[in-house]
């Protein structure tokens, strides 16, 4: 996906004429993501699951609950780690082997995003102080690939984490035991709803498809909550924004964000 | 093989089994061929509470270009678990069980297909495990020769595979995964019934000479049924009311 | 960003931060212009404790050549950590948060370099944190713009960086350790003020729409102020009295 | 070992001619392994060892037993943990740095063969439940290459594990001590042999040697135990086989493995 | 640093035929090492620390000091590890990833040197036995590249461990805790000094720079310790020296280090 | 050095170490040269309870060809120890100290093997410990000369080696494994007889300058015993009764 050729090329420009007429190439207006589909429980032995399709983007998040050790200086804090991977079936291009860094930064924005909006309350996660606590891991891979990958990746997880059950443990014997048959939600504070603006020339488009996506010059992802507050922001791209771009690009994160909390809530409603 | 829970019925008096199944009775299986927009072919399977996704692309260019062969083509196969997939989290990296899963898997998928039409080029076969539930083998090897089949490989035959095995003195079809835990004996079988070739087959536990060939018999006729699957997905999706 | 350390004073009644400073005022900058024998050009930044040694060679030949590019240069950026430089001796392997701002910085390096003057080469930027102290990015990212000046590379400007944030409700300039560890937001920013473009942007932590905005305005203009010191590190160099 | 040349076709000509008349390149008959030699205690410092040869073939095994964790989920089983390396100077085309599939196929089929069919009574391995057990580890170094390195590799690990010495551990304070002077077998169950057959064509040879092996179509490894059972079984190769072929090697197996388990066994009764 | 160009046959040449006239191509006696300049404490946040130069070479040392775990079997000593990188900004040819056998034997000579001296006495660094030991790190990196690196890492070593300020920690409920306001200096015994020489043709010269060092045809590295006795050695290069040539530079390394450890003292006892 | 076991008697009154040798008496030294089938040479060795296995391959060609030099041979020497050799179960990634012994053996073996006579192409040499018992840097420096003779690599001589070392402030010849670890120094040395060079050298433990020299005496002395064992080793392969 990074390679640019001929082909690439003659995109940009069709896709550059169009903008300039105010379209987009597959229809879309400039402020407008793709189409979100949520299945809720895709993986039903995880203990929360989702596969999402954006478009054409397709990732499936599995969560994981368990106990496991605190961080030696936050003794009485679970743990929540995010992840995301590229599965090599998503593209052609996509290559086996260990992360390379444009996934490993996907990752991180996605996890960076969920965390820094405390969607979870770490603190209600712990079996016994500085001892065990509980880890919650929500595991993303992409099954295919037409780009915005930090968008779905974050839509997957939140979904995935919002109807996630969790396992109670208790602290017998200087080690924690299932408490069989008790199930519980996950403590959610808040809904963070990350949004990906592609700057391509002077335009800028929400949710960039993967045509878009390797056409344009610049992206920022930018994360809000359910306050309409904005959390976390990544820029990327091998250019920059105006100071001006990037206040808009904050407006519109909210707005768009807050369609998407709604598709959000309400998939997550119906299978609670 | 001794078994983790010995108190598990495994095969009650009336010859049904821990899930409900009879002997010789598979468990459910759903085969999707297709689905992926980006991959070549593809296919989904769900058997039992396994859930797996195939995706293949080529013949395409080798790199670097000394790993291909002039004669023939080449086929590289990946069996690979999402972290989620498994009861406690699985590792990312690779772990030496998934390796070998490959390579097996990938020498039960050579004598299918014909890597002669393609030189110089390779055919890679990804696999995704997104639940596991006992048998993950073979659906995936089932799987993978539905995908083939849908991204236009020029096959011999397909290799339909299932697990025969043994539980509580009894020869049974389909392992799942509390026989495979508590049971005496599992054996992954894969088929292919218009070649009558056996192309994967491993054996984990302990079985008398007359159970062994039971075994295998029983494999066997468990993988002719698994073909039907076959067919019917890769028709379902070319000349079914559903095609595109 | 809860704070570890409720009990820390980050603000006072008078507005005045924990370490001294009132809300816009950064904390003490040094930049050297050079200094490194062997590198074509190089930078040294004090920015507060932080203390960043920048090497750049280049424009040089990319091996293996298939990652070189007909078109244009290509920029190769490694922001590395020596195992001294933290408060608990930092394991050798490099960090995925390594990799990120490795690739943060060069995508906010890029739009400053004229890449398109040098096809089918490569230009590398070696960062390394000789000791760390918040902000490590932005010095890390204003000490690369100089050490490519300093090595002839042809620029359209060059990108200053420094982080606003948020301690105690109010909009800051220039977070340092303390404030990112125990306040409320950080943002760091890089910009290029002749071209008015924003390269470099992150955010972590919660802020309103207002909040957010100044934010970037702060940062903006503390940009500017990093600028002028970049200048003049070069100016001392080519031009000042001790110029060699 | 992979890479086919036209000497290798010319190889596989000849042998294939020969099959057709009942013989092999080394003049074995069809179901006959090549000439074992074993030569026990070859790692005086080692807690069992053995050097062995088949054909050309050579295997060195040291087995090294000490104490260490238990798994979460068995505190009440020992460790078994059997190893397999080519080592470079086995053969020219043999490379060093990780291991790859084929030898980690190797590894994990000798140590299946041993494991599956209880060879060690693990049970009895245990110092202090769920704390500390036995680990044994006996690990395969293959010194030369003439083929078949799955049989030669379970002949070296068996005669090893046969004639190891397992020093005794007591819990002391919380930890492993060594009881000095205290010596004992380990505690076994059964004698395990695999025998390899190689199809070339559409005959079946045991025990392939080297150029047998680089012109064989498929192959399946089968292990027995000391009651004539079969506990273990790979097939391999880019080929497969009928029905009946795989119950014929299933009785080849016990007939050709009960022959190797009388020479392991009198190697290792000289040796007690 | 490893290719053998045109250029370096032609550097070679005139080093040899200037050596032949008792002469150095940077004008120095052939029993003399270049200036050595130390800047201690120069990352006040490290424990110990110092930025050295030895002509053109380049090295900053900084030292770490914190709780670790003993060594299984020494329980009653702290830990001392020296280690070694050379960072690709100090020369064109230096590739990042995993160190090289040369980087490898670097950080290994350099910590052996420190190590066999004694230097700091690690049975003074233990805080409960056992269980908890004082770890001291010190970190070399090199910065710019000119030659004899052995010896510049052992001297920004030695001078950083000189002037490093060590925390206490007592043993309370089971863990470390640091005693604030409470530092000390570490324990040290003695001051080693490493001289490395390069035999060229039939010369032997000390502390080769950048040009001798890629001209040279073998090495060897002396360690010697405040009392004038030798503490380690190690050869280098792919060429031998004779009995006598050996037993020389031995006697060099005794009056070259005396000179070079009266600087580290200096400097140090300035800096306390 | 200072000795873990500071009860141990290393040397009695009568001047006799703790395995029953006098102070300048080698352990038993067995040279077999051969014994491997594919190794283009090959050699054997126990020295004391060492035993080590060698293999030679070459001169072949090298891959990726930019690896090679057209002026002149290059040599590569693997040092590698099994996981059983040692006390406790050795870890099978290779270690820093097998990488730097790797590299010590290699710059001892290069001043004998005439490596311009085979330009662009590679000469590997194998090194396997099978036991360890203190001094296998020494005992495989001995053996891979015996493995390259015995491969008919041109050579100026062979290189013979042994350590010498203090043990009760006294100079002893050939240190094994108690007196390594108990003892105050020990001085691996590998000497080319004919050429009177010494090519490897170490030292760990303190000597005074006297010390020194006749440590390095001892040790040379003790390598030309060790020639004639390696010399003999060749002449018993190929002009021995035992010859084939």
């Amino acid at each position: 996906m990074a390679s640019h050729s001929v082909l690439d090329e003659l995109k940009r420009t069709q896709i550059l004429e169009l903008l300039e007429q105010g379209k987009r190439v597959d229809g879309r207006a400039l402020d407008e993501a793709r189409e979100l589909s949520i299945e809720i429980n895709a993986i039903p032995k995880a203990n929360g699951s989702a596969r999402i399709r954006l478009g054409d983007t397709e990732v499936v998040c599995g969560v994981k609950i368990q106990p496991d050790r605190p961080f030696p200086d936050t003794g009485d804090k679970g743990l929540f780690i995010c992840t995301a991977e590229l599965l090599p079936l998503s593209h052609p291009t996509v290559e086996t082997g260990p992360p390379q860094p444009p996934v490993i930064e996907l990752a991180r924005v996605t996890d960076r995003g969920i965390r820094e909006s405390h969607m979870i309350d770490v603190s209600q996660l712990v079996i016994e102080k500085d001892k065990s606590v509980i880890g919650v891991f929500a595991d993303n891979v992409v099954v295919d690939y037409d780009g915005n990958l930090f968008d779905a990746c974050s839509y997957a997880a939140t979904a995935a984490l919002l109807t996630s059950k969790t396992p109670k443990w208790n602290w017998t014997d200087e080690k924690p035991v299932l408490s069989e048959g008790e199930e519980g939600q996950l403590p959610i504070n808040t809904i963070p709803v990350s949004v990906t603006m592609g700057k391509i020339g002077n335009y800028i488009v929400v949710d960039p498809n993967g045509d878009e996506w390797a056409s344009m010059d610049a992206r920022v992802t930018i994360t809000t909550d359910s306050d309409g507050n904005i959390c976390a922001l990544q820029k990327g791209g091998n250019d920059g924004f105006t100071l001006d771009e990037i206040v808009k690009c904050g407006e519109t994160s909210i707005k768009v964000g807050a369609q998407i909390r709604e598709k959000l809530k309400s998939s997550s409603q119906e299978n609670q | 093989m001794g078994g983790r829970d010995a108190t598990m019925v495994l095969l009650d008096e009336n010859g049904i089994r821990c899930d409900g199944r009879k002997i010789d009775e598979p468990r459910r299986i759903m085969i999707k061929a297709g689905g992926l927009k980006n991959a070549d072919g593809s296919a989904y399977i769900e058997f039992g509470d396994n859930k797996i996704l195939v995706g293949v692309f080529g013949p395409r260019d080798v790199h670097p270009k000394h790993m291909s062969n002039t004669d023939t083509g080449i086929l590289r196969v990946r069996y690979h678990m999402e972290p989620f997939s498994v009861g406690e989290r699985k590792n990312p990296a690779p772990s030496r069980r998934e390796i070998e899963i490959s390579k097996v898997i990938k020498e039960a998928l050579e004598p299918a297909v014909m890597l002669e039409k393609f030189p110089r080029t390779a055919v890679d076969v990804f696999i995704e495990i997104l639940q596991a539930d006992g048998g993950t083998r073979c659906a995936a090897l089932t799987a993978a020769s539905v995908a083939l089949a849908d991204a236009g490989i020029p096959m011999r035959d397909m290799v339909a595979a299932i697990a025969s095995g043994k539980v509580a003195d009894t020869i049974i079809l389909d392992v799942n995964n509390e026989e495979d835990q508590a049971g005496q004996a599992d054996m992954p079988i894969g088929y292919m019934p218009s070649e009558e070739k056996i192309t994967l087959l491993q054996l984990d536990g302990v079985l008398t000479p007359e159970e062994y060939k039971k075994c295998v018999e029983v494999g066997v006729e468990g993988c002719k049924l698994v073909y039907d699957l076959q067919k019917k997905a890769l028709h379902d999706k070319y000349f079914g009311e559903k095609a595109d």
